[in-house]
């Protein structure tokens, strides 16, 4: 480790206490109280279970850096899944369903990124529309059935393993390291910091706002879509309702992470143990057989002491 | 001068919704020539910047590079022939780190296709740095440095470019006087190598002690281009002004101050104060220098209650105030801050609205709110300050700078505060403006009020206050008043020996 | 420097009037597809319906005046109302009913507050969390129970009449103007718009701009309790998930109508013409027996009409 | 710090532990979510078994009600867990297939009930036909309303098994009674907020209605308030037979209900998958009669399902 990375250190150990912190003492009280929880089987089952909604909070820390919000990508997870079933079922391709999933998450990313950077409606605002769009074909397309009869080579996407490792933990440990070269060794993440950070300084130095926006958009459709192949792969089915309200966790997930809503602070590292605090925290509820009530509440309760102990080390 | 121009601007006209931003302004930049722009706000210097590093179009003119004609499109398009500005406000990224946003926009490309060569980056980061002598790791985080070390990475930024044509607005207004002797050095070394500067500035000492060529602007016209040699500061002024005005203000005769306003006793708090022992009594201007980041602000802030965690004894008016923005203001104290855009003002809203919300309190003690009241009392201070707006419902953001300063202190008047902080109140603000802020100062301690006034050019300390604190390292080392105060004393205690 | 006058204001008016035509419009289409819509029984019928999501949105309103944001106000609703009705069922007292759930409602706002200021939580992770932790009571105090059967006194609230006028509408009214009263004539209200528009200069003008966020959020949770009465005299009964899929049609109403996400910019009228044309939309939907599945989709499309025009008359104002 | 954790976790789990404290063999109770009244009904009938037949229920419930993914998980934690047998209601009886599968990988016994899963191995199946149900109830108002008049159809979330199937039984009834005309079907999600909202719309376009068929007990709730507030009459009638739903009927303003009986389903659910645990002989589907309460019938119904006992697997079978 080269003497400059040690002159970064501090600053990131400054922010990774709220959810490290919250990450340990969960694991630790779990392993000590619930035999099955430490055990290799429950944690790749943890891992497993993080997988979708880290392949929707990867994204959503980029766009979240921009200053913006993603509030329809349940809902395009949800829709990309019943086209990709249908898809199948009409073609009997599996691929070829894959791909119109991806399609279809990335025409509705390029759709939020037109509306948002050159019609400028706010994020929040275009994004909770698309939602609604999103719900509404989901709701069309299946009149509120789920989609079943899909071939099981699908399924396996999801259940079957490579050397012990499940392949979902696979795709997503691709897809978090595909977005961290994308963040930190691009252009394009270098400007994504900058249009947080401060805009001028992106058209000062000649590049096209727009396009950054419109860019951190589609990537949030796109990696929609492939979210959309496991969640299909996962229940082997398609159901309209399957994603709904996923964008909250995932937005929950990337500020328990520590990325702030300003000044395009961002932290990709913090959202991928902001996932899995969640689904530890889940799992071992559930592994403890705490009353479901009670479960409710203690999701509500893990993000806000995260973003507590933040406060507590946030730089004023 | 035969020579052909290394750039040239003609005709340049650019129109704002309402305003005449650029009126056929033409320009010559010659290589190896320090070419000061100079003009008063809103006279549409930084305007004519703005199109020529391709932030703006001109809606009229015409651009020659090395006498053939060119356009400029985009910011792109402007560094192909070679221009790079320092910009005022400031350019970076705060969670970028030095290197990163020296080469925001260029970033090298590394063997990987798609990825940047970050090694690269710094290790060229790191020789732009050592160029101007600023010795900081290029990987930290530039929201780490102070405005003045911002101001240094403006400048690397600006250099790495290998600028020939290099535009600097005000660089010198955040920086120290070390910094500043530093930047000339620099600026002369660029020279030296034929690189064109064109140097936007308000302190008429620099425009004369760097300039080669002068240019005046003044409502968007260009009013005259001049050689320093046959010129004087006055002329210049008179030119910039468009009237006569006395760029040289200089305190007018004082009644004796009365009795003691604000008494602060060994101050500390977070920012590293330690032991600020200061008053100021009513009816006299008193000034605190010294370097930027020496302290000053967070005085200011600490005095107002704008910073939490605040150990000593602040008394206004003989009282122990709350130690809370809400209390001082309560008991009279008005903080006129460095940055009005930011801290200020509420730019989305109306003149009106900034007026009164200070006042809020005092104008409606019932709580009841009553917009005709309000609009009368914000143009009563609207007149009495003669503020350039036609109605109080204009956004306060279509103002120019002297004229939002002016809402500033309006604000405060309308408040009704007897002490007043002003903090630089005339950074990026024109001579003109200038000499009517001070004369308002003046005003204020005429009518009884009591001002501490904060700014970082001791000429105007020395013209404007009656005593002054001189502080270093986060403490007061000294005051100076009477003949004592002068520019040398000031920064001979705000420096050290 | 000579600019039109009167500026701000010719905004506003705009904006108010683009709104007010999107709604006229609605009615006329309405009108003219369905021979019911018009009659005073429907018309009343809109309103009555209107006034619930008013009500939510307009404190609501209040928060988005400040940038923030209350994702809780949904279920918010849910605990006021299971708590309202207990007292109503069990004291067999209205009176205590009204008070539990307006008092629950705020004390949620105020929570919500003061995480939002004190802890220096962003508003919308905070009230998200809250939103959690408010669902996991609710679900552990009703334990899949229902409530049902309140004295008529107090479900004259939601379904009774008054000179032939549904109350609720008369109560939207009566909020409608104290809300804008409180916004546009009070000083606690100039201050909150100043406070929306820039902290720090609102801090640095005295403005008390902790007290004025947590009094927001207190208000905006109160608000929630009242309209959990509503719905609870309305529909007569409570159940765990009442407050579900509230919080977003109220945000979107909040937003049709024009307040800014960005704070310092919007007004409660703005609002209640909002929840309007969400409430026609689905009236009309259901006048005219459309598949339902369109809902989502028909409200989506209106959200981003509103917010796309707003933004080009804004522009013209500019 | 160990000693900290530890006592922590012990105060957490008793406070928040769901599990009934009983030893012997575990049994893991999955519902849909924790507030319809119905699933309550399931959970006490399944507890109530529990107690007598001195075994373990611990009762699992999606934390955002109806979440198809959290049931899928919860599934795949309690496999982890292992318990001796499981009672089941898939969220959506299609997409939770890969759900029992696991089970049945797991090799773990598990009981379906009331939504009958599209695929998968099950012990046994108990649940009331709900086809049936809303044949029966719709023909109780049909009657109540003398065969003619105009009535309208109150539908539930469009897709799950429950509505598609009380729908058809309603729409079957109303094929018997060519007198009586259809005026409007529309969903109201099993919400009663929503049903009065779309009730109180449906009545502007029909100046005479004179019966309602809601697809389940809320609804029906909804419906009656939003008649009572245009002053308007007409028969209702719902379906599950939940306690807001007796009083109702004992007060004259619901005409019927069906029972589904949740607390039946979960007795029965819960004691086959203990009799196959020990086991016992066990039926490999139970159907509930359906029933259909109204004021003549309504006596045991008003006894709280808390304070029901559990009828023993041969009295269900053998009536």
């Amino acid at each position: 480790m080269s003497m400059p990375s040690l002159a970064q250190l501090p600053m990131s150990v400054a922010r990774v206490p709220g959810v490290a912190i919250v990450l340990v003492v969960l694991s630790a009280i779990f392993a000590l109280t619930s035999p099955g929880f430490a055990s290799p089987a429950n944690i790749a089952n943890i891992l497993t279970q993080s997988t979708i909604l880290l392949l929707l909070a990867l994204p959503m820390t980029v766009i979240i850096m921009t200053e913006g919000l993603d509030l329809s990508m349940g809902a395009v997870l949800t829709f990309a899944s019943i086209v990709l079933a249908i898809t199948v079922l009409a073609s009997g391709s599996p691929v070829l369903g894959f791909f119109a999933a991806l399609a279809v998450g990335s025409c509705f990313g390029l759709a939020n990124g037109l509306l948002i950077a050159v019609l400028d409606i706010p994020p929040f605002i275009t994004t909770l529309g698309t939602l609604g769009v999103a719900q509404g074909l989901s709701l069309l397309a299946t009149d509120g059935q789920s989609v079943v009869g899909i071939p099981r080579s699908i399924e396996n996407i999801y259940s079957g393993a490579l050397a012990g490792i499940p392949l979902p933990v696979i795709i997503a440990a691709i897809a978090y390291c595909g977005t961290h070269a994308l963040l930190y060794h691009t252009r394009f993440g270098t400007y994504v910091f900058a249009l947080g950070g401060n805009r001028e300084a992106l058209k000062m130095a000649g590049i096209s706002v727009r396009g950054v926006l419109i860019r951190a958009y589609v990537l949030g459709g796109l990696m929609a879509g492939f979210a959309a192949l496991l969640m299909t792969a996962r229940l082997n089915s398609a159901h309209p309702t399957a994603g709904i309200g996923m964008e909250f966790d995932a937005i929950a997930a990337v500020a328990v992470g520590g990325t702030s809503f300003e000044r395009g602070n961002g932290w990709l590292l913090g959202t991928l143990l902001g996932v899995v605090a969640v689904g530890v925290l889940r799992n071992g509820l559930n592994l403890l057989a705490v009353r479901s009530s009670a479960q409710v509440a203690c999701i509500g309760a893990l993000v806000i002491i995260a973003l507590f102990i933040d406060g507590l080390r946030a730089e004023p | 001068m035969t020579v052909a121009p290394l750039f040239e601007l003609q005709g340049i006209s650019k129109e704002f919704p309402g305003i005449k931003a650029l009126d056929d302004v033409s320009l010559e930049i010659r290589a190896g020539e320090v070419h000061m722009l100079v003009g008063e706000n809103g006279a549409g210097k930084s305007t004519l910047m703005k199109v020529l590093c391709g932030a703006y179009r001109a809606d009229r003119g015409s651009f020659f590079h090395n006498g053939k004609q060119v356009a400029i499109s985009d910011p792109a398009a402007a560094r192909e022939f070679g221009i790079a500005v320092i910009f005022q406000d400031f350019t970076l990224v705060p969670y970028l780190d030095i290197a990163q946003n020296i080469f925001l926009g260029r970033e090298l490309s590394g063997r990987v296709p798609g990825l940047i060569d970050r090694r690269g980056i710094y290790t060229e980061a790191r020789r732009v740095l050592d160029m101007i002598g600023f010795d900081v790791n290029p990987r930290t985080l530039v929201h780490r440095l102070g405005v003045a070390q911002q101001q240094m990475v403006e400048i690397a930024k600006a250099l790495s470019q290998q600028a020939r044509i290099l535009v600097m607005d005000e660089p010198t207004a955040a920086l120290s006087e070390r910094e500043i002797e530093r930047l000339f050095a620099i600026v002369a070394r660029l020279k030296q190598s034929g690189v064109a500067i064109i140097y936007i500035s308000h302190r008429l000492s620099e425009v004369f002690a760097l300039g080669d060529r002068i240019t005046v602007l003044r409502d968007g016209r260009k009013i005259a281009s001049l050689l320093p040699g046959a010129t004087t500061a006055d002329q210049l002024v008179t030119l910039m002004v468009g009237r006569s005005v006395d760029s040289t203000y200089s305190r007018p005769s004082r009644p004796a101050p009365g009795e003691v306003v604000l008494d602060v006793r060994n101050l500390a708090g977070p920012s590293g104060l330690a032991g600020i022992t200061l008053n100021v009594r009513a009816g006299e201007i008193v000034g605190l220098s010294g370097l930027v980041g020496s302290g000053r602000t967070e005085v200011a802030r600490a005095i107002f209650g704008a910073d939490r965690a605040i150990t000593g004894e602040i008394r206004l008016f003989g009282e122990r105030t709350g130690g809370s923005a809400e209390d001082s203001v309560r008991r009279g104290m008005a903080l006129i801050p460095e940055n009005r855009k930011t801290q200020g003002l509420a730019l989305a809203r109306s003149v009106g609205d900034n007026i009164v919300l200070a006042g809020l309190r005092r104008l409606f003690p019932s709580g009841m709110f009553l917009p005709a009241r309000a609009m009368k009392a914000a143009r009563s201070i609207i007149e009495k300050l003669r503020i350039a707006t036609p109605t109080p419902r204009r956004p306060v953001a279509t103002l120019s700078g002297g004229n939002q300063q002016k809402v500033v202190l309006g604000k405060w008047l309308n408040a009704g505060a007897r002490f007043f902080i002003f903090d630089e109140p005339t950074r990026g603000i024109d001579v003109g403006a200038k000499a009517e802020i001070f004369r308002l100062l003046d005003g204020l301690v005429h009518n009884g009020a009591a001002v501490l006034m904060i700014s970082s050019e001791q000429i105007e300390i020395v013209r404007i206050c009656d005593r002054a604190y001189v502080m270093r390292d986060k403490r007061i080392v000294g005051e100076l008043s009477g003949n004592e105060l002068t520019e040398a004393n000031i920064v001979r205690l705000g420096t050290h020996q | 420097m000579l600019a039109r006058p009167r500026l701000a204001l010719s905004r506003d008016v705009a904006q108010a009037a683009y709104r007010l035509l999107a709604a006229a419009l609605l009615c006329a289409m309405l009108a003219m597809l369905s021979d019911v819509f018009l009659t005073t029984s429907n018309i009343f019928n809109v309103l009555r319906q209107t006034s619930l999501l008013f009500l939510m949105a307009s404190g609501l309103t209040l928060v988005i005046l400040t940038a923030g944001l209350d994702l809780s106000v949904g279920a918010n609703i849910g605990l006021s109302a299971c708590l309202a009705a207990t007292a109503i069922k069990g004291a067999d007292s209205p009176m205590l009913g009204v008070a539990t759930g307006i008092g629950c409602g705020a004390l949620i706002g105020l929570a919500n507050g003061i995480l939002v200021t004190a802890l220096r939580i962003p508003s919308f992770i905070a009230t998200y969390g809250v939103m959690w932790m408010l669902a996991g009571m609710t679900y552990y105090y009703m334990a899949g129970d229902t409530i049902h059967g309140f004295p008529p006194g107090f479900r004259q609230l939601g379904s009774g009449y008054l000179l032939g006028v549904p109350m609720p509408v008369y109560v939207m009214l009566v909020f409608l103007l104290i809300g804008t009263l409180f916004a546009q004539r009070t000083t606690w209200g100039q201050q909150i718009y100043a406070i929306g528009a820039n902290p720090v200069a609102a801090r640095l003008s005295g403005v008390p701009v902790e007290r004025r966020l947590i009094l927001v959020y207190t208000v905006s949770g109160a608000m929630a309790g009242l309209a959990s009465l509503i719905v609870l005299a309305r529909i007569n009964s409570a159940q765990g998930d009442i407050g579900e899929d509230l919080t977003l049609p109220a945000i979107a109403a909040v937003l049709v109508g024009g307040t800014s996400l960005f704070g310092g910019y919007g007004t409660v009228a703005g609002t209640l013409i909002g929840a309007l044309i969400l409430t026609l939309v689905l009236n009309g939907m259901n006048l005219l027996q459309i598949n339902s599945s369109w809902q989502p989709l028909v409200t989506g499309v209106i959200i981003l009409l509103a917010v796309w025009i707003d933004n080009r008359t804004r522009r013209i104002g500019e | 710090m160990k000693h900290l954790l530890i006592s922590a976790t012990a105060v957490l789990t008793m406070l928040f532990s769901g599990a009934a404290l009983a030893d012997g063999e575990t049994i893991a109770v999955f519902t849909k979510n924790q507030t319809n009244p119905y699933f309550q009904a399931v959970r006490v009938g399944s507890e109530t078994a529990a107690k007598s037949l001195g075994v373990k229920v611990i009762q699992y419930i999606p934390t955002k009600p109806d979440s198809i993914p959290e049931q899928l998980s919860q599934v795949e934690d309690v496999i982890v867990k292992k318990p001796d047998a499981i009672v089941f209601i898939p969220v959506d009886y299609k997409a939770m297939v890969p759900a029992v599968e696991k089970i049945n990988a797991a090799g773990i016994p598990v009981v379906n009930i009331t939504d009958r899963s599209a695929a998968g191995k099950f012990v046994a199946f108990v649940g009331a036909d709900d086809y049936s149900i809303g044949l029966a109830t719709a023909r109780a108002l049909l009657k109540a309303i003398g065969g003619k008049g105009n009535v309208i159809i109150l539908e539930g979330v469009k897709g799950s098994l429950t509505n598609t199937d009380r729908v058809r039984g309603f729409n079957d009834a109303l094929k018997e009674s060519p007198n009586v005309k259809l005026l409007a079907s529309q969903p109201a999600n099993y919400q009663r907020l929503q049903a009065l909202q779309v009730m109180e719309n449906l009545m502007q376009s029909f100046p005479s209605i004179d019966g309602v068929l809601a697809a389940n007990d809320p609804m029906a709730v909804g419906a009656i308030e939003a008649l009572e507030g245009a002053n308007r009459k007409a028969r209702v009638i719902g379906i599950n037979g939940s306690k807001e739903a007796v009083e109702l009927i004992k007060a004259g303003k619901l005409l019927a209900s069906g029972d589904f009986n949740g607390f039946i389903q979960g007795c029965v659910g819960t004691e086959i998958a203990v009799r196959s645990l020990r086991k016992q002989p066990t039926p490999n589907e139970v159907i509930l009669k359906p029933i259909v309460i109204d004021s003549t019938n309504l006596t045991p119904y008003e006894t709280p399902v808390e304070q029901r006992a559990c009828p023993t697997l041969e009295q269900i079978v053998s009536n």
